[in-house]
C-alpha cells in the first residue's frame, strides 16, 4: 500500500533518515521500533508530507505522495498522531473531534450565512459520533473539558480518537502508548485490531512497549540510525542479534539492588 | 584619482551615513530584541524609553554644563549617560513592578502585552513631553568632527570631501562594544544563561531555581542601558525631540525583525540592512558614475533607481524580500 | 456678554512644536481685546483649545465639533494643517455656520473658486502658489540659476515645490532635483545624499524649521553637501538661527511679512513670553484679531452676520492697524470708521478671503536673520 | 526548534504557576499502611486542584524515605501529575500539608523548594528546547556554586547519546532523547530528593532499563526517588513502594511486590 | 450587554453634556471603528494573523472613494491618461513575465540571469512610457486636480470598491507574505500598509497625493441645502428645532443609520461564520496549525481566505470614513491611529468575540476624543488649588494637551489590569 523507496533526510550535515526502504502492505499493523533517535518520527513526518525529503520517493498505490502536503494527503485517506499531543488546547475535547471530519459543508463561508438547516444537521451527527469516540476512550466526563487542561495521557487518547473520526485507509500512530495506562493500552489495542478487522485500516504503530507491540503487530520493522534493521515477526526481530546491542537490551544490571 | 574621488563620495554620501545610522537602530533593535527574546513580547514603549532615558541624560548634561564640567573634545553628555541609565532604569523597573508583572503572574499571551505596553508607550510619550516639552533640544558640545570636509579636502587635495562626525565614531565604537559585551553576557555567563533559559521556559527555569524576578530585573536594567545609550547618542547625532523617538520604533522594529527577533548579533545586521537599503537604494549615483565612468558613459540624469519618496518602502521592501527567504530573519529568531 | 473663540491646532502630532507660541499668539489678541473693553461693548473673550492632531481628520472633526457644538464657540482660530483644515471646514464649519480663519493652512487647493464654503473661510497666510513665484524672484535676483529642492510631503510643502519649479523654470532656471522628505524621520542621509549628487548652486528646502527641514539642513552641512541654502516661511524661525547660526551664512529666505514693522512690533509686544517669530504665530495673533474685529465691525458675534465684514476689516481703506493697536482699532470700527489691519504679517486679504502675500526677504549675515528686503 | 513538528516551545503547562501553596487547614491524620508521618518527603492527605476549579486531589498521600524509590501509578487523568505538582508547591494544596524532612514547607515557592534540594522533572515541557543539550545540563545544576562537571560526565556516561549532541539545541532531538535531557537535568541539581513525572515515557526498552538502572543506584546512594510511572510493571519491579491512586484518592498503596502480585491492581492497571 | 448599556449611555451622556451634534459625530467614528476591529478580530480572534497593516486597507478604501465617486477630469485623460493605463500595463505584464519564466525556466544561473534581464527591461521600458504620462497628466491644473479624477458614480458604491480593493491587495499579500509567523508577519503587513500609503502620497496623478483630494461627493445632503430649503426649516421649526441644528443633526443620522446598517450586516455575517463549524475549524487552526492540517484542513488556504476577507472590512470602513470625511488626506493614515488604535479596540473589548470588537470599537473610539477635554479638566482640578501665574500650574495647564495620550495609556491599563481578556472575553 505505502512504499518507502530509499529516503534520505538530512538536517544540515546529520542523516536522520539515511536510506530507508519498507513497504507496508494494505491491511498490515505494521510495527516500527528502533532506538530513541532512530529516524522513525522523521520518517513519519515524511511520509506524511510535514517534511520534506531530501531524496528518495514515497508511494501510495501506485500513485507518488513524495512532499504532498498534509491536508492532501489527509483527504487520500492517510492519518496520522503525533508522538508529542497536538491537541487544540482552546477548545472541548468534543470539539477536537468533531473538527476532524473533512469536507464539512459548515466550513463553507457561504453556507454557514446561508445553509444553517443542513449544518445544524450534520452538527449534531458530528457530535454523537464525536461522544461515541470519547465514550470508548473513556473520557467521556471530559467532553466539555478544554483539551488544554486535561492530563498528559488524556491528551493522547484525544490524539487517537481524532483519527477515529473519519473512514481512514491508513494511520500513523507514534507512540499512543507513551503515558497511557497500560490497561487502556490494552484496550487500545483491542481497538486498532477491531479496526483493522472491521473496516479494513491499515496501521503502522511506532511505540516502544513490547508486549503491546506484541499483541498487535505482524510484521515488525525495526530502525536504527536512518536505515531499517531488520523486519520480520516480533520473535524474529527479538532474536536478532543487531537489534537487541542497539534497542532491546539485556535488563536491569542493577536488579539485585531492588529491594524487598 | 577619478576612481578615488568616487570611492569618497560614496563613503561620504553613503557608507559613512548609512554605517552611523544602522549602529543607532542596532543599538534601538538590541533592546527590542532583548525584551522580546526574554520577555517574549514587542515592547512598543521601548522608542518612548529612549526618549525618556535621554531626557534624562540631556537634563543632568544641561546641569554639568551649568557648573562647568566637560569632557574636552567629547560630548558631556557621555559624563552624564551613567547618571541617565540610573534613572531610567529605575523607571523601566518601577514600569515592571507596577504594570508588567500582574500580567506576568497572569501568564497573559503576548499580544496582551504589547497592548500593555502600548499603554505604557503613551503615557511615558506623556511624560517626557510633560517634563522637557515637545521641542527639539540640542545638547551636544565638544569637538562636532574628528574629521571634517574642509579638513578632508585639504589634507588629501581632492575634489571630494569626507566629514566624519565624532558623533558618529563614537556610535559606531559603543554598537561594537555594546554587542560584544551582550553576547559575551548571555552565552557565557552564568546570568546570561539563566535568563535565556527563563526566555526558554519559564516554568523550568522555575524548576531549576532561577528567580524569575532577577532575570526580568536584569533583563529591564539592560535594556534601560541599552534605551538610553542608543537614544543619547542618536540624539548627539541628530537632535533630541520626543515626536521622531516615537517614529524611530517603526525602523528599529524593522531592524530587530529582519535581523531575527531575540537574536542580539540579528539586531546588528539588521539595523545595518535597513539603513543601508534606506540610503543606498535611493541613492542618485549620477556624481559617482561621473567620477567613475569616462565622460562619455557619464550618465545625463539621476542615475536614481528610485526617487527618495521611495525611500521607506524600497526599505520595507528589501526587508519582505529577506522575510521571505528566511521567514524568521536573517539570523533565525524566535517567533512567540 | 462673552465671546468665545475655539483655538484648533495640532497640540499633539507632528507639528506640536510650532503650535503653543501660535495658540499663544492668537490668545494674547484675545486678551488684549478683552483688557481693551471695547469689544462689542465690553464683552470678554475667552478661548477654547483643542486639538485637530493636525493629520487625524477623524479626532480633528470630532474636536471641532465639539468646540462648535459643545462649547459653541462663535469663531474658529484654526486649524493648522491644510489636511485637517479642510474636514473641519466641510464637515463642522460650513454645516454649523461657523467661521473659520487659518493662519497656517497654505495648501493651494483650499482656495475656493466657487463660494463653496458659503464665504466662510479665510485664511491670513499666503496661498504657495504666490510664494512660489517670489522665491524664485529673490534667487533669480541673486543670479542663481541652477537649485536642488526638498519638501516636506504634505500639501503644504509639495504645493509649494510644485509652484516654485514651475514658476524657476519659467524664469529660465534649472531645479537639478525635486525631491521629498518625510517629517519627523530618524535620518536623512539618503536625501541629502541624492540632493548632493544631483548638485546645485543652492539648496531649497521647504519643510519646518523643527522638523525635517533642520535634519536635511544639519546633514547637508555636515556632509559638506551644501552650505548655502533658501528658506521659504517654514523654516524661518529663532529655531534656525538658534540650531545653524553662522554655518549658514549667506543663505537666504523669505517668508510673509512686509516693512510695515508689524513684525517687530509684534516681536517687541510678545516680549519673551513666546516665541514671537516662530512660524505663523503671528498669523494666529492676525488671524484670531481678524475675528474680533469684523465681529465689531458688524456689531454681532453670529459668523453669519460678521463673516462679511472680515475682508472689509482686513483692507483698505481705513487706518492701519498694526499689533497691540486692537483697542484703537475697536474704537475707530465703533464710531463708524473703517480700519485697515495690517497686524503683524501685513494682512491683504484678496480673491476668496485668503492672504495676497507681501514676503520679507531675508539673508543670514552673522549668523543672524536680517532683513535683505521687503516685495 | 527551527522543526516546529517537533517543538512543544516550553511553557505550555498552564498549570505550573508560582501560586506557592495554600491556605492551610489541619492535617486530619493520614491513613493507609504506612506510617508516613516519619517519611523524608511527605505530601500529607493532600486536597486541592487548579486555580478556582474543582478539588482533583482528594485526601491524596504520597511519601518517600531516604534511599527509596517510591512509584505513583494509575489510570490516565487519576491525579498522578497533579499530586507530584502539589508536591512541588505549584497548585493550592487547600486542605493537607506537604513535608520535608520534618519541616512544613506547604508554603514554599517551587523556587524555595528548588533552593531546599528538591529536583523535578516536569511530564511536559521538560527541556529548554532553545538551548543546547549542554546547557540544559547546566542549567540544571544552576543552583549549584561547585564544580559540576563531574555530575556532567556521569550524565553523559549514562546517556552516551547526549554526549554525541551536547552542542545542539535540544528541541531538534528526538523524543526519547528529549527526556534523557530531561532526566539528566534533574539528576544535575544533585537533589536532595528526586521527582520524575514519566521519565519513560517513549524511550526505548534499552535506555529504560539503563535509566532504571541509575535510578536504582540514585536511590542506593540515599536519594528519595518519587515518580510516576506508565510502565507501571517495570517501574514496581524496582520500587521499594507504590501507591496507586484512583480518581485522586490513593486506592491501594503497598511495596512494590505487593502490588505486583495484586490481582485486582493487576487488573486494572498493569494491563493484566 | 451591559457594556453596551455602559456604552449607550456614554454617548447619551456626552449628548447631555455637550451637545447631540458631538455625541452622533463620535456615534459616526465609533460605527466605523467598530467595522474595523471587527476585521481584525476576524484575522487575529479568529485566525491569530497578525496584521498590522490595517491603514493601509483603510487607505485602499479611501482611495476607491475618489476613484468611484470624483468626477473624471477630462482633460487629464487626455493629456496622458491612456498613456499612464499602458504603462501600468506594461509593468504587471513585466511582473506576471518574470513570474512565468521562474516557473519556465531550470533552476540555476540561467534562471537568475533571465529573471534580472526580464525585470529590468521591463522597469526601463515602464519607467520610459509612465513618467512622460504622469508628467502630463500632472501638469494639468495642479492646484485643483492634476489627477485623472474617477469614474463619477454614486459615492455608496464605493464601499463594496473599497473593500474589493483592499480584499485585491490582501490576496497579493497574503499570497507572499502569510508564511510568516507572528511578528515577523506584522511587520511584513506594517511595510507593505506603508509602501501602499507611500504609493499613495507620491503617485499625485492617482489621487492628487500630499495635495489631498476635497469635496468628496456625499451620500447626505448638504447640510446648507436643507438650511436654504424651505420645507425643511418649515418642517423643524414647526418642531421647535433651530434649523442649523436640525440640518445638522439630520445630516449626521442619514450617516449613522447607512454606518449601522452596514455594521449589522457585517455583524451578522462574521457572528454565524464564527459560530459554526467554520469558526471552530479556525480556532482549531489558531490553535495548532500543525495539527490542523494534519486533520486535512488546508491551513494556508484558509489563512488567505480570513486575510482577504478582513482585510475588505478594514477597506470598507476606510470607504465610509472617507465618505464621512468628505476628503482623502493620504497623510493622516498613521500606524497609530489606524493600525494601533484598532488593535487597542480588538484587546480591549475582548478578541476572538466579535461583540468584543464592536464594543471596543465604540469604548476606545469615545476615549480617543474625549480623553482630551478629559485629560484637560483633569488638569484644571489638580492646579485648581495653586496660585495663578505658579509655574506648576502654567506648566500643567500648558501640557494639558498631552494628557490625551497619557489618559488614553492609563485608561487602557486599567481596562487591562480589570479583564486582562478583554471585556468581553472569548467564552
Ligand atoms: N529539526 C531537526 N534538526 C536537527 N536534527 C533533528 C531534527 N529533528 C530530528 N533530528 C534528529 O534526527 C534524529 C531522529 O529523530 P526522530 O525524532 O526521527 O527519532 P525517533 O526515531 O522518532 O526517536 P524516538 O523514539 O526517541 O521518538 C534524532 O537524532 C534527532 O536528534
Ligand atoms: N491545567 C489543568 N486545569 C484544570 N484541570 C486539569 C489541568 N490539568 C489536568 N487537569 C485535570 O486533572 C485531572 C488529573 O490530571 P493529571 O494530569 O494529574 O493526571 P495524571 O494522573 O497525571 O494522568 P496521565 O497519566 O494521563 O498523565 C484530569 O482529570 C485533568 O482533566
Ligand atoms: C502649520 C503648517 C504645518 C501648515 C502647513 N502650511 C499646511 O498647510 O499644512
Ligand atoms: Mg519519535
Ligand atoms: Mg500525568
Amino acid at each position: 500500500m505505502i512504499v518507502v523507496d530509499d529516503i534520505h533526510k538530512h538536517f544540515g550535515g546529520f542523516h536522520a533518515v539515511d536510506g530507508a526502504s519498507l513497504s507496508i502492505e494494505a491491511g498490515s499493523i505494521t510495527g516500527l521500533i528502533g532506538p530513541n533517535g532512530a529516524g522513525k518520527t522523521t520518517l513519519f513526518n515524511v511520509i506524511a508530507g510535514v517534511l520534506p525529503p531530501t531524496s528518495g520517493r514515497v508511494t501510495m498505490d501506485g500513485e507518488d505522495i513524495t512532499g504532498l502536503p498534509p491536508h492532501t494527503l489527509f483527504h487520500k485517506g492517510l492519518l496520522r498522531t503525533f508522538q508529542i499531543a497536538h491537541e487544540f488546547s482552546s477548545m472541548s475535547c468534543r470539539e477536537n473531534l468533531m473538527m476532524v471530519p473533512g469536507s464539512q459543508s459548515g466550513e463553507t463561508l457561504w453556507n454557514t450565512w446561508f445553509g444553517r438547516r443542513r449544518i445544524a444537521d450534520e452538527e449534531r451527527a458530528l457530535a454523537a459520533k464525536a461522544d461515541e469516540v470519547l465514550e470508548f476512550l473513556t473520557i467521556e466526563h471530559l467532553a466539555d473539558h478544554k483539551a488544554g487542561q486535561v492530563s498528559g495521557g488524556q491528551k493522547k487518547l484525544l490524539e487517537l480518537g481524532r483519527t477515529m473520526m473519519v473512514d481512514a485507509k491508513i494511520v500513523f500512530l507514534d507512540e499512543v502508548g507513551a503515558g497511557v495506562n497500560r490497561t487502556l493500552l490494552n484496550t487500545i489495542g483491542d481497538a486498532i485490531l477491531r479496526l483493522n478487522a472491521e473496516r479494513n485500516y491499515t496501521f503502522v504503530v511506532i511505540e516502544h512497549d513490547m508486549d503491546f507491540i506484541g499483541k498487535i503487530c505482524d510484521p515488525v520493522i525495526c530502525m536504527a540510525e536512518g536505515k531499517v534493521l531488520a523486519q520480520g515477526t516480533l520473535d524474529e526481530i527479538k532474536a536478532n542479534e543487531q537489534v537487541i546491542e542497539a534497542y532491546l537490551g539485556t535488563g536491569l544490571k542493577n536488579k539485585d539492588k531492588v529491594g524487598a | 584619482m577619478d576612481l578615488l574621488n568616487a570611492f569618497i563620495t560614496l563613503a561620504n554620501f553613503v557608507l559613512i551615513p548609512a554605517i552611523a545610522y544602522g549602529s543607532q537602530l542596532a543599538l534601538g533593535a538590541l533592546g527590542v530584541t532583548l525584551i522580546y527574546g526574554i520577555l517574549r513580547f514587542s515592547n512598543f514603549a521601548h522608542g518612548d524609553t529612549m526618549a525618556f532615558g535621554t531626557m534624562a541624560t540631556i537634563l543632568i548634561t544641561w546641569a554639568f554644563q551649568s557648573i562647568g564640567i566637560s569632557a574636552g573634545p567629547l560630548p558631556t553628555a557621555l559624563l552624564a549617560l551613567p547618571f541617565g541609565i540610573g534613572v531610567c532604569a529605575l523607571l523601566t523597573l518601577a514600569t515592571d513592578r507596577g504594570v508588567y508583572r500582574f500580567y506576568r503572574t497572569q501568564k497573559a499571551k503576548p499580544i496582551i502585552f504589547v497592548m500593555v505596553s502600548l499603554g505604557v508607550m503613551f503615557i511615558m510619550n506623556g511624560l517626557v513631553r510633560f517634563v522637557i516639552g515637545p521641542d527639539d533640544q540640542r545638547f551636544s558640545d565638544g569637538e562636532r568632527f574628528i574629521i571634517s570636509v574642509r579638513e578632508f579636502k585639504a589634507l588629501t587635495g581632492l575634489d571630494e570631501g569626507l566629514a566624519i562626525k565624532t558623533t558618529q565614531g563614537i556610535t559606531v565604537i559603543t554598537a561594537i562594544i555594546v554587542v560584544a559585551l551582550l553576547f559575551y553576557f548571555l552565552n557565557r555567563t552564568r546570568t546570561g544563561k539563566s535568563m535565556r533559559a527563563y526566555s526558554d521556559n519559564e516554568d523550568l527555569a522555575l524548576l531549576s531555581g532561577i528567580n524569575p524576578e532577577r532575570v526580568v530585573m536584569v533583563t529591564w536594567l539592560i535594556v534601560a542601558a541599552l534605551a538610553t545609550v542608543a537614544g543619547v547618542l542618536y540624539g548627539l547625532d541628530k537632535s533630541f525631540k520626543p515626536f521622531v523617538y516615537f517614529q524611530l520604533l517603526l525602523p528599529i522594529f524593522a531592524s530587530a525583525i529582519v535581523g531575527g527577533l531575540g537574536n542580539p548579533l540579528g539586531a546588528i545586521a539588521g539595523g545595518f540592512t535597513i539603513a543601508f537599503s534606506e540610503v543606498m537604494i535611493t541613492y542618485a549615483w549620477k556624481k559617482v558614475a561621473g567620477y567613475a565612468l569616462p565622460d562619455s558613459l557619464a550618465p545625463d540624469g539621476l542615475a536614481q533607481l528610485l526617487s527618495t519618496d521611495y525611500k521607506f518602502a524600497v526599505s520595507f521592501v528589501i526587508l519582505l524580500i529577506v522575510l521571505l527567504f528566511r521567514p524568521t530573519g536573517l539570523f533565525a529568531g524566535k517567533a512567540v | 456678554e462673552d465671546v468665545k473663540i475655539g483655538v484648533i491646532l495640532g497640540f499633539t502630532g507632528p507639528i506640536e512644536s510650532l503650535t503653543p507660541s501660535m495658540a499663544d499668539g492668537a490668545e494674547l489678541a484675545m486678551q488684549e481685546v478683552t483688557d481693551s473693553g471695547l469689544l462689542l461693548d465690553g464683552a470678554t473673550v475667552s478661548s477654547v483649545r483643542a486639538d485637530s492632531t493636525c493629520v487625524d481628520a477623524g479626532a480633528a472633526t470630532a474636536a471641532a465639533e465639539r468646540l462648535v457644538t459643545s462649547d459653541q464657540v462663535d469663531a474658529i482660530m484654526g486649524a493648522d494643517c491644510s489636511g485637517v483644515t479642510g474636514a473641519i471646514l466641510n464637515n463642522v464649519a460650513v454645516a454649523n455656520g461657523v467661521v473659520m480663519i487659518s493662519p497656517s493652512a497654505t495648501s493651494p487647493g483650499l482656495s475656493h473658486n466657487d463660494n463653496e464654503d458659503n464665504g466662510l473661510f479665510f485664511r491670513t497666510a499666503p496661498s504657495d502658489a504666490r510664494q512660489g513665484v517670489v522665491m524664485t524672484e529673490v534667487l533669480m535676483e541673486e543670479g542663481i540659476n541652477e537649485v536642488a529642492v526638498t519638501y516636506t510631503n504634505n500639501d503644504y510643502g509639495k504645493g509649494l515645490a510644485d509652484s516654485f519649479q514651475a514658476a524657476f523654470e519659467a524664469a529660465g532656471g534649472t531645479v537639478t532635483i525635486n525631491a521629498a522628505h518625510e517629517d519627523g524621520k530618524a535620518d536623512y542621509s539618503a536625501e541629502v545624499g541624492a540632493l548632493a549628487a544631483a548638485g546645485g548652486d543652492r539648496l531649497v528646502v521647504a519643510g519646518y524649521v523643527d522638523q525635517g527641514g533642520s535634519g536635511i539642513v544639519r546633514a547637508a552641512i555636515d556632509s559638506g553637501a551644501f552650505d548655502t541654502f533658501h528658506f521659504p516661511d517654514g523654516m524661518i524661525g529663532a529655531k534656525l538661527q538658534e540650531n545653524f547660526g553662522d554655518e549658514i551664512e549667506g543663505s537666504t529666505g523669505q517668508h510673509p511679512g512686509t516693512d510695515s514693522e508689524g513684525a517687530a512690533m509684534f516681536a517687541e509686544m510678545v516680549g519673551d513670553t513666546f516665541d514671537a517669530t516662530s512660524p505663523f504665530t503671528p498669523e494666529s495673533y492676525d488671524a484670531a484679531a481678524l475675528i474680533m474685529l469684523a465681529m465689531e465691525a458688524a456689531g454681532s458675534k453670529d459668523s453669519n452676520d460678521f463673516k462679511d465684514h472680515v475682508m472689509d476689516v482686513a483692507n483698505a481703506p481705513g487706518e492701519q492697524i498694526f499689533p497691540g493697536e486692537l483697542a484703537k482699532a475697536l474704537q475707530i470700527l465703533k464710531d463708524g470708521g473703517d480700519v485697515d489691519y495690517v497686524g503683524a504679517t501685513a494682512v491683504e486679504l484678496i480673491g476668496g478671503g485668503e492672504s495676497a502675500g507681501n514676503y520679507r526677504q531675508i539673508v543670514i549675515e552673522g549668523g543672524e536673520i536680517t532683513t535683505a528686503q521687503y516685495r | 526548534m527551527s522543526n516546529p513538528y517537533q517543538d512543544d516551545r516550553g511553557n505550555t503547562d498552564r498549570t505550573i504557576t508560582r501560586a506557592g501553596g495554600g491556605a492551610l487547614t489541619a492535617s486530619p491524620g493520614t491513613k493507609g499502611t504506612m506510617k508516613p508521618a516519619e517519611a523524608f518527603l511527605i505530601g500529607d492527605t493532600m486536597t486541592g486542584g487548579y486555580g478556582a476549579g474543582p478539588d482533583i486531589l482528594h485526601d491524596c498521600t504520597v511519601a518517600v524515605e531516604r534511599g527509596e524509590i517510591a512509584v505513583i501509578v494509575g489510570p490516565n487523568g487519576a491525579g498522578k501529575s497533579t499530586a507530584m505538582k502539589a508536591v512541588f508547591g505549584m497548585l493550592d494544596v487547600r486542605q493537607g500539608s506537604v513535608r520535608l524532612g520534618g519541616e512544613d514547607i506547604t508554603d514554599l515557592s517551587p523556587q524555595d523548594r528548588v533552593a531546599k534540594g528538591m529536583g523535578f522533572v516536569p511530564q511536559t515541557s521538560n527541556i529548554f528546547t532553545s538551548m543546547t543539550v549542554e546547557e540544559n545540563l547546566e542549567m540544571g545544576a544552576f543552583i549549584r556554586r561547585d564544580d559540576f562537571s563531574g555530575t556532567m560526565a556521569q550524565v553523559y556516561n549514562l546517556f552516551p547519546i547526549l554526549k554525541e549532541k551536547r552542542n545542539q539545541a535540544a528541541g531538534e532531538l528526538s523524543g526519547g532523547q528529549r527526556q534523557q535531557v530531561a532526566v539528566g537535568r534533574a539528576l544535575m541539581t544533585q537533589p536532595k530528593v528526586l521527582m520524575l513525572d514519566e521519565p519513560t515515557a517513549g524511550v526505548s526498552p534499552i535506555v529504560m532499563d539503563e535509566l532504571f538502572d541509575r535510578i536504582i543506584e540514585v536511590a542506593r546512594t540515599g536519594i528519595p526517588i518519587l515518580m510516576v510511572e506508565q510502565n507501571a510493571r517495570q517501574a514496581l519491579e524496582i520500587a521499594d513502594k507504590g501507591y496507586v491512586l484512583v480518581q485522586g484518592r490513593n486506592a491501594f498503596s503497598g511495596t512494590g511486590k505487593e502490588l505486583l502480585a495484586d490481582p485486582e491492581v493487576r487488573k486494572s492497571f498493569l494491563g493484566g | 450587554m451591559v457594556y453596551f448599556g455602559c456604552i449607550a449611555a456614554l454617548l447619551i451622556g456626552t449628548g447631555l453634556m455637550t451637545s447631540w451634534n458631538l455625541a452622533i459625530t463620535i456615534m459616526n467614528f465609533g460605527l466605523i471603528s467598530a467595522i474595523m476591529a471587527l476585521g481584525v478580530n476576524l484575522q487575529w480572534g479568529f485566525a491569530g494573523l497578525f496584521n498590522v497593516g490595517i491603514m493601509g486597507f483603510v487607505a485602499l478604501g479611501g482611495l476607491a472613494t475618489v476613484l468611484v465617486a470624483m468626477p473624471p477630469v477630462g482633460e487629464a485623460w487626455a493629456a496622458g491618461g491612456l498613456r499612464v493605463i499602458l504603462a501600468l500595463i506594461l509593468g504587471a505584464a513585466t511582473i506576471v513575465g518574470a513570474i512565468l519564466a521562474y516557473g519556465a525556466l531550470p533552476k540555476g544561473r540561467v534562471r537568475t540571469l533571465g529573471m534580472i534581464v526580464i525585470l529590468c527591461t521591463g522597469f526601463f521600458i515602464y519607467r520610459a512610457v509612465f513618467d512622460g504620462g504622469v508628467q502630463a497628466v500632472e501638469a494639468v491644473n495642479p492646484a485643483n486636480a492634476g489627477y485623472l479624477g474617477g469614474l463619477g458614480l454614486p459615492v455608496l458604491i464605493a464601499w463594496p470598491v473599497g473593500g474589493l480593493l483592499a480584499a485585491g491587495a490582501a490576496w497579493i499579500i497574503g499570497k507572499t507574505a502569510l508564511g510568516l509567523r507572528s511578528d515577523y508577519l506584522a511587520i511584513a503587513t506594517l511595510g507593505i500598509a506603508e509602501i501602499i500609503i507611500a504609493i499613495m502620497k507620491n503617485e499625485d496623478w492617482l489621487a492628487r497625493g500630499v495635495k489631498n483630494v476635497v469635496g468628496l461627493p456625499r451620500p447626505a445632503p448638504y447640510e446648507i441645502d436643507l438650511q436654504n430649503s424651505t420645507t425643511f426649516v418649515e418642517r423643524v421649526t414647526s418642531f421647535g428645532f433651530d434649523p442649523v441644528t436640525a440640518s445638522t443633526l439630520w445630516v449626521k443620522t442619514i450617516y449613522a443609520g447607512l454606518f449601522t446598517v452596514v455594521l449589522l450586516i457585517l455583524f451578522i455575517l462574521a457572528q454565524r461564520a464564527l459560530h459554526s463549524p467554520w469558526g471552530r475549524m479556525m480556532r482549531a487552526i489558531r490553535d495548532n496549525e500543525v495539527a490542523a492540517e494534519a486533520m486535512g484542513k488546508d491551513v494556508t488556504a484558509r489563512h488567505l481566505q480570513i486575510f482577504v476577507l478582513g482585510s475588505a472590512i478594514c477597506g470598507i470602513a476606510g470607504a465610509m470614513m472617507t465618505t464621512l470625511d468628505g476628503q482623502l488626506t493620504p497623510g493622516t493614515y498613521q500606524p497609530l491611529r489606524f493600525t494601533f488604535l484598532v488593535w487597542v479596540m480588538v484587546i480591549v473589548g475582548g478578541s476572538g468575540n466579535n461583540l468584543g470588537a464592536v464594543l471596543g470599537g465604540f469604548l476606545i473610539w469615545w476615549l480617543w476624543v474625549m480623553v482630551e477635554p478629559i485629560g484637560l479638566w483633569v488638569m484644571q482640578v489638580v492646579t485648581s488649588g495653586m496660585a495663578d501665574g505658579f509655574w506648576l500650574r502654567e506648566h500643567l495647564l500648558d501640557s494639558a494637551a498631552h494628557m490625551r495620550l497619557l489618559t488614553m495609556g492609563v485608561v487602557l491599563l486599567l481596562v487591562l489590569r480589570f479583564s486582562p481578556r478583554g471585556l468581553i472575553p472569548e467564552k
